[in-house]
């Protein structure tokens, strides 16, 4: 009963959230509902028995992407809407009927081709017996460090990768005199 | 006395390491490295003394000391070849290694004199240390592998000396030539082991002798030459080569662009005396062959022919290189004639007075710093102690009674007599009358030297007025006046045991030939027994079994024939003190008495005298005509060929046929294919990027959405 | 799981240093140079190592260090390495000059330090594949591969004339090595691509004595045939008579440490390749033509001697007589004795060191002249004196000059005694003929000494610097080695005469 | 209620809200919103297929390798966003259509 609830509070919060990124004209705003909306998608890991899966959700997006994400925002546009330049809006509008459109219509052809293979992939899944949810952190943690060992180490290498491309790129540099 | 690595190869490796040591400290500490080097030698004399004391204590003929060790082992499975080197001492030996570092000894000690105020001092020594432990290295040897070893070493060595001064363009020329001309011979010497190898399996000496012994060589042919002639000859050019016999003789004179020292040492005791030794020590293999005659003949025009070119010499240590050449031609005729040991003698009595001469010659040299002997003359008051040493030697050379040389010449040429009469080969008789003519020559030309350099009054007055005056000094003459108190008869022909009475004209008895018998046919079975052993085995030998010594002279022969040969003997002893007298007569008459005129000589024979002075035109034959007009352009043709020829058109002319395929091939392929098919490709392609060039817009959110749609469809195709 | 094993070590020491050379910056030459030494230092060390592993009483090879893991399974092609008597000195030699190569480079290199030092590397990761390898296939590609450092070095870093003599060299080997892969494919197809077909050992041991094919309506005898194939391939790189052109050209424009590679190891690996492929695959054939390899042995030591002696180009001529030296060692191989296929594995040793001693010491007076004759082209005298200005100079160029020339005491003696002992019983006039070449051999480098050391001093020269400490310290090596080996060449002989005598052991049979 | 066809429900609105931000918007940082969507619902996706099969995690693992992208990508691309910004005043999309200047 509990598990049921959370996970359709959990749904309403992710798919709430995830619509009003789209639907929000304000960029700040936006990132606070996708806050939510990832929030949600903790709640559904939980719901189905991966708890290592919903905390690390937690800590990284909650914890880390979106603050980077409301850093940059911060960092990049605080004067209002000033016209550049090149003459365009120093931080872009968030998009208009237009794109709406175009983006509609993409999503639309998309959504039918998916659903159309959702639905021979839910007709061909059978009923299964939901394994009993146990805690999952200690065999995570042995298949990372034998199956996985290859996939684990190159994911820190990407990390440190990541870590440092990244200050290497936002570094600001002297204009070269040539 | 044991014979053991510590007893036996300190004579050799002392001056080894000498050499080695000094050729680091040289440089810095002069003066030590030259004490070291002649500390070394001097050790190493006192070890030989100590082997030819037990040799004469024990004397016997069959006293010998064989003792080896593995260089390299190849054997490997069922193949078996194993390098063994190691050392054979025997009496003949004994008395080398004695003579050898005697003599180096006393010339290291004059060196230290002579060349004390030369910029490469040291430097000097360094290589007279190589030298001497690659000498007796030599002397050691048991076998002809390391003869060899030793042998080309002592060549670089005699290299690096004659070219010493090396900012002089005549050295250079005169070292290469001497190494070339000797290489000759040895390549020739290399040649004769590698053909006694594939007879014997080694070339041990006594491996040899057994072999022979054994008649291992009958029936073998080398080249379609019987293998024993072959191998012979081949050894014996290795002699000719080292001991400056005809034809090879070319290099010896140049030779004395050395140090002084060094032309006594390498160049008139040990090393061209070397080659003497290798034919002594091959002695079974030379008759074997049927090579006596001829090693006679060669041995007689050497002797003669060096004779007659020293006679025109007017440089001090020009005619003291052809005398060497001459006496080296004396010895060779002993071997052609059958008289080992006097052959052996007179290799031993030579290298006491010639290297005495060149040390005299040296000091005459120091003294006046001048080596012509037109400008020098009367020096006898100046240099009292170097007359009285060159004087006892002129008369050794000369072969005056009671000296040295006297006892080892006329042995040989008696013999030479003895065969000359007796033999149905009658190029004996001419190998005699070159004998006895070269010892006329001899005792003319060395007095020669003698009177023009130290009779008479001074012919070149500021010469002569700048000339030092001699003082005794223990490494300035002493070692002249050591030297020339062996060139006393005495030594050689004396007995050591008391058996027998001291025979001046060397018969019976005396030491030299009870204890040095010829291993010919008849001796040969001896060496069956001989075997050789491991060093650090003990010493299985009795020497109380071994065979007594006792001089056998007339073995074999019937009491007519002995008496006959003893017959000829003391005519050919009576003969070459008449020829001596007379030749030192004429020069006395020539240089002292004036009552001869030589330039009368020389105008009346003035071809001869051209061609004397010219070396019978030896070196215009190899150097003007051989080597210039035709190795020389050959190789220039040659090198032209390989290059300009062969490289260019055979192997170049690979690439020009394929440049020629390539134009061809570049025609159709620029007119067909490139302009016709590739560039109407390109034109096509161009049109299509018009169009194509909008859809790169750059708009990312284009891309995306054509992505999505694109992908749509694909899995839309996929599923369905 | 097995680590990786002291073979492996060796061979990919180098392109780890490669790796090391390519990461460093270029304007960092100091440390490129100095990682370069370490790496061949280390590689070095690693040889010695492989040396005091190595067992000598295995005729074959040592089974403890060798190494075969499938590369391409689909066609049987194995990383096969392996070491016998014939390869571990031409390993120690590789080890031994790439070290010194290095050190010698490291004044001398001006232009692109970084890419020259990387091909170095490169090269001698190549050349220790070619004398490891135990499979055919792998044998190819280091073969191969080899080409393209040395095409480069010679190209990029030589001398006037450079360009020709690198595409000279790289299409006269490549011709050669075509040949080879014929004979490759050839093998392959007839062994029935079986999981053996590349492997050299099972090839080995005289399999192919009667299989013939037909040959544009011919029968040929396979053997024989492809024999020959395989000797033209080698032959180049020897380079045996006909085939010898490239040499000078490409000794004369290399740099010095590249004419120091490529007489020293690279001119072996056509030696080598003879006696571990084509002597023991075709042990038959061999046979049948020793007489004529040694024919062709012979026109190498006196044609390679008197074209030498005419040269005037210093360089050129040790290029020469490079060419006569390893007449010898085709000698050698020729005779099939103990004696002759020892001197001749010994000869490959002693040459590798004499002739890198000669190349250095001309490197060495060229730094300083810039140019390399003896006479020029006017007539006058290029050095002269030489003794008298560099003293040090002068004694190490001496005993490089007598090794060279076989002087009893250094190193080349004791090979060629044993070359000649060897053949005497097989072809005496060969011998006597060949014996000249031992003359002309002292000739032509007495007379260049003669002409370059002696005489007064040339006043171009006096203000030439003896030589500088590095230089000595690259060449005493090399002194020592020969001095060495002339005394005592026991290490080396004991170390290969297990499995030269196997090699002798096999062609005795047919 | 808990089953797989409601997940994937779920993961597919998640991944169609992302397509329309990454369209819709002109903002680059908004577009990188959009981005995080879609990972998390391809991540959502494999946890749920792992629960509903044979639940022997690999999905988690390559959920969790996703979180650990996404956190990379949001690094790099911020960082990019920012550098961009600086040189160019604006984060404006249509302005990053040139390859150069």
């Amino acid at each position: 009963m509990f598990t049921n609830t959370l996970f359709l509070l959990s749904a309403l919060v992710t798919l709430g959230g995830a619509v009003a990124v789209v639907y929000s004209q304000n960029l700040m705003h936006a990132c606070i509902y996708l806050l939510a909306s990832l929030f949600g998608v903790a709640g559904l890991y939980a719901c189905i028995g991966a708890d290592f899966l919903a905390a690390t959700q937690l800590v990284v997006y909650a914890g880390g992407v979106v603050i980077l994400m409301l850093f940059a925002i911060m960092l990049t546009g605080g004067t209002g809407n000033n016209i550049n330049r090149y003459g365009l809006e120093k931080v872009a509008a968030m998009g208009n009927k237009k794109t709406y459109f175009f983006a509609g219509i993409t999503a639309v052809i998309f959504s039918l081709v998916i659903l159309k293979i959702l639905a021979n992939v839910l007709k061909a899944q059978p009923a299964s017996v939901l394994a009993a949810n146990e805690p999952t952190v200690e065999r995570l943690g042995t298949i990372l460090a034998t199956d996985h060992i290859l996939a684990f180490e190159i994911s820190s290498i990407l990390l440190l990768g990541a870590l440092i491309g990244a200050a290497v790129i936002s570094r600001p540099r002297k204009e070269r005199h040539d | 006395m044991d014979y053991t690595l510590s007893t036996v190869a300190p004579i050799v490796l002392i001056p080894f390491f000498a050499f080695v040591l000094n050729a680091f400290i040289v440089k810095k500490f002069t003066k030590l490295a030259v004490a070291i080097s002649t500390g070394a030698i001097f050790v190493s004399f006192l070890f030989a003394l100590r082997i030819f004391m037990d040799f004469m204590n024990v004397y016997s003929v069959g006293y010998y000391i064989h003792k080896t060790f593995t260089w390299f082992d190849l054997s490997a499975g069922s193949h078996v070849f194993k390098v063994n080197m190691g050392i054979y001492i025997d009496n003949m030996t004994a008395v080398m290694l004695l003579m050898v570092t005697g003599a180096a000894t006393l010339i290291h000690v004059f060196s230290t004199w002579y060349m004390h105020d030369d910029p490469r001092f040291g430097r000097f020594f360094v290589y007279l240390s190589l030298f001497t432990s690659a000498m007796l290295g030599l002397v050691l040897s048991d076998n002809l592998l390391s003869v060899f070893i030793f042998w080309e070493l002592m060549g670089f060595c005699s290299y690096s000396l004659i070219g010493f001064y090396y900012e002089k363009e005549g050295a250079g020329n005169a070292s290469m030539k001497a190494f070339m001309t000797t290489r000759v011979g040895d390549v020739f010497f290399l040649l004769g082991i590698l053909a006694l190898w594939s007879v014997v399996g080694n070339v041990t000496f006594v491996d040899i002798y057994k072999a022979i012994g054994a008649g291992a060589f009958n029936n073998l042919y080398a080249l379609g030459i019987p293998l024993a002639t072959f191998a012979g000859v081949s050894v014996f050019l290795g002699t000719m080569g080292k001991s400056a016999q005809v034809p090879l003789q070319v290099w010896l004179p140049d030779a004395m662009w050395g140090p002084t020292p060094c032309s006594a040492l390498i160049h008139a005791a040990t090393m061209v005396a070397a080659g003497v030794y290798l034919s002594l020590r091959m002695y079974p293999l030379m008759e074997l062959g049927h090579m006596l005659p001829f090693i006679a003949v060669i041995g007689g025009i050497t002797a003669f022919g060096a004779a007659t070119i020293a006679l025109v010499q007017t440089d001090i240590k020009a005619v003291l290189a052809y005398s060497t050449i001459s006496q080296l031609g004396y010895m060779v005729i002993g071997i052609g004639v059958g008289s080992y040991n006097a052959s052996f003698m007179h290799l031993i009595t030579h290298a006491v007075f010639k290297a005495c001469l060149f040390l005299s010659a040296g000091s005459v040299i120091h003294s006046i710093h001048c080596q012509e002997m037109p400008q020098m003359g009367g020096l006898r008051k100046k240099l009292p102690y170097t007359f009285f040493a060159m004087l006892l030697c002129c008369f050794a050379i000369a072969g005056v009674p009671f000296f040295s040389g006297f006892v080892s010449k006329d042995r040989i040429l008696g013999d030479a007599l003895v065969l000359a009469l007796t033999n149905a080969n009658h190029i004996y008789k001419l190998v005699a009358l070159l004998g006895f003519g070269g010892a006329f020559l001899t005792a003319f030309y060395m007095f020669r030297m003698l009177f023009l350099t130290f009779f008479g009054e001074p012919r070149d007055h500021h010469i002569y007025d700048h000339a030092h005056d001699e003082h005794l000094g223990w490494n300035s003459n002493v070692p002249l006046l050591i030297l020339s108190l062996f060139t006393l008869g005495l030594f050689y022909s004396g007995s050591f045991t008391g058996q027998g009475e001291v025979n001046l004209f060397g018969s019976k008895n005396e030491w030299f030939s009870t204890l040095i018998h010829k291993p010919d046919a008849t001796s040969l079975h001896h060496f069956s027994e001989y075997k050789a052993e491991e060093f650090g085995s003990v010493d299985t030998r009795d020497k109380v079994q071994l065979t007594p010594a006792v001089y056998d002279e007339n073995h074999g022969m019937s009491e007519h024939v002995a008496h006959e040969i003893h017959q000829i003997h003391h005519i050919g002893a009576i003969l070459s003190i008449i020829i001596a007298f007379c030749g030192i007569f004429l020069a006395y008459s020539m240089y002292i008495k004036k009552s001869v005129n030589p330039g009368w000589w020389t105008s009346t024979f003035a071809n001869w005298t051209k061609a004397l002075k010219n070396k019978y035109y030896f070196d215009d034959l190899y150097v003007g005509k051989i080597i210039q007009k035709g190795l020389l352009p050959f190789n220039d043709l040659l090198s032209r060929f390989d290059m300009g020829f062969f490289d260019k058109y055979a192997i170049d002319g690979w690439a020009s046929v394929n440049r020629w395929a390539f134009t061809i091939s570049k025609w159709f392929d620029n007119t067909i294919i490139d302009s016709g098919m590739v560039d109407g490709t390109g034109a096509s392609v161009r049109m299509m990027n018009v169009v194509l060039r909008t859809v790169q817009s750059g708009k990312i959110q284009m891309y995306f959405i054509v992505i999505v749609v694109v992908l749509a469809g694909y899995v839309w195709t996929l599923s369905f | 799981m097995h680590g990786l094993d002291l073979l492996s070590w060796i061979l990919w020491m180098p392109i780890i240093g490669v790796l090391g050379v390519l990461l460093l910056p270029n304007e960092k030459t100091t440390a490129i140079k100095t990682w370069a030494l370490i790496n061949t230092i280390i590689t070095f060390a690693l040889t010695l190592v492989l040396w005091s592993k190595f067992n000598q009483d295995i005729p074959g090879m040592q089974q403890a260090l060798s190494v075969r893991i499938p590369w391409i399974p689909q066609f049987h092609i194995y990383y096969a390495l392996g070491v016998d008597g014939i390869s571990l000195p031409m390993i120690l030699l590789t080890g031994l000059l790439f070290m010194l190569c290095i050190l010698s480079s490291w004044t001398q290199i001006k232009k692109s330090i970084k890419a020259y030092f990387a091909l170095l590397l490169l090269l001698q990761s190549t050349v220790l594949g070619v004398f490891m390898s135990l499979d055919f296939f792998l044998f190819y590609v280091y073969w191969e591969v080899m080409l393209l450092p040395m095409f480069f070095l010679i190209g990029v870093w030589g001398g006037e004339n450079r360009e020709y003599a690198a595409v000279k060299f790289f299409l006269y080997t490549f011709f050669g090595s075509i040949l080879m892969l014929v004979g490759i494919v050839a093998l392959y197809y007839v062994t029935g691509q079986s999981e053996n077909s590349f492997n050299i050992l099972a090839l080995s041991g005289g399999k192919f004595t009667t299989q013939t094919l037909s040959l544009f309506g011919q029968t040929v005898s396979f053997s024989k045939l492809f024999f020959v194939f395989m000797f033209i391939g080698f032959a180049i790189k020897v380079p045996v008579f006909p085939f010898h052109t490239w040499l000078p050209h490409a000794h004369v424009q290399a740099p010095t440490a590249i004419s120091v590679i490529l007489a020293g190891v690279l001119l072996k690996m056509g030696t080598y390749g003879f006696l571990r492929i084509a002597f023991p695959i075709f042990p038959d054939s061999a046979k049948y033509f020793a007489h004529a390899i040694a024919w062709l042995g012979l026109i190498n030591v006196i044609y390679g001697a008197l074209c030498a002696m005419a040269q005037t180009d210093v360089k050129k001529l040790i290029a020469y007589s490079s060419v006569s030296h390893m007449g010898f060692v085709m000698l050698g191989l020729a005779a099939m004795t103990v004696q002759g296929m020892n001197g001749a594995v010994l000869q490959m040793f002693n040459h590798g060191t004499s002739t890198a001693m000669m190349f250095f010491m001309i490197g060495i007076i060229y730094e300083r002249s810039h140019h390399r004759w003896i006479v020029k082209p006017d007539g006058s005298r290029g050095y002269g004196g030489l003794y008298t200005q560099l003293p040090v100079y002068s004694i190490i160029f001496i005993i490089g000059m007598f090794a060279s020339m076989g002087l009893p005491g250094l190193s080349g003696f004791i090979s060629e005694a044993l070359i000649f002992i060897g053949i005497y019983e097989k072809y005496t006039t060969i011998t006597v003929l060949a014996l000249f070449g031992l003359l002309i051999g002292a000739a032509y480098l007495l007379w260049m000494f003669k002409r370059m050391f002696f005489g007064d001093v040339n006043p171009e020269i006096k203000n030439y610097p003896d030589m500088t400490k590095l230089e000595v310290a690259y060449m005493v090596p090399l002194c020592v080695a020969v001095i060495l080996f002339g005394i005592w060449p026991s290490p080396i002989l004991n170390m290969m005469k297990a499995s030269v005598g196997q090699l002798v052991s096999l062609l005795a049979t047919f | 209620m808990i089953n797989l066809g409601s997940y994937l429900a779920i993961s597919f609105a998640l991944f169609v809200c992302g397509i329309l931000v990454m369209i819709a918007r002109k903002n680059i940082i908004a577009m990188l919103l959009g981005i995080e969507l879609i990972l998390n619902a391809s991540a959502l996706n494999f946890a749920a297929y792992t629960k509903f099969t044979n639940n022997n995690l690999d999905g988690h693992i390559v959920s969790l390798f996703i979180i650990v992208i996404a956190a990379a990508e949001a690094a790099v691309g911020l960082g990019i966003v920012i550098r961009f910004f600086q040189l160019r005043e604006s984060i404006h999309i249509d302005d990053a259509a040139t390859l150069q200047n």
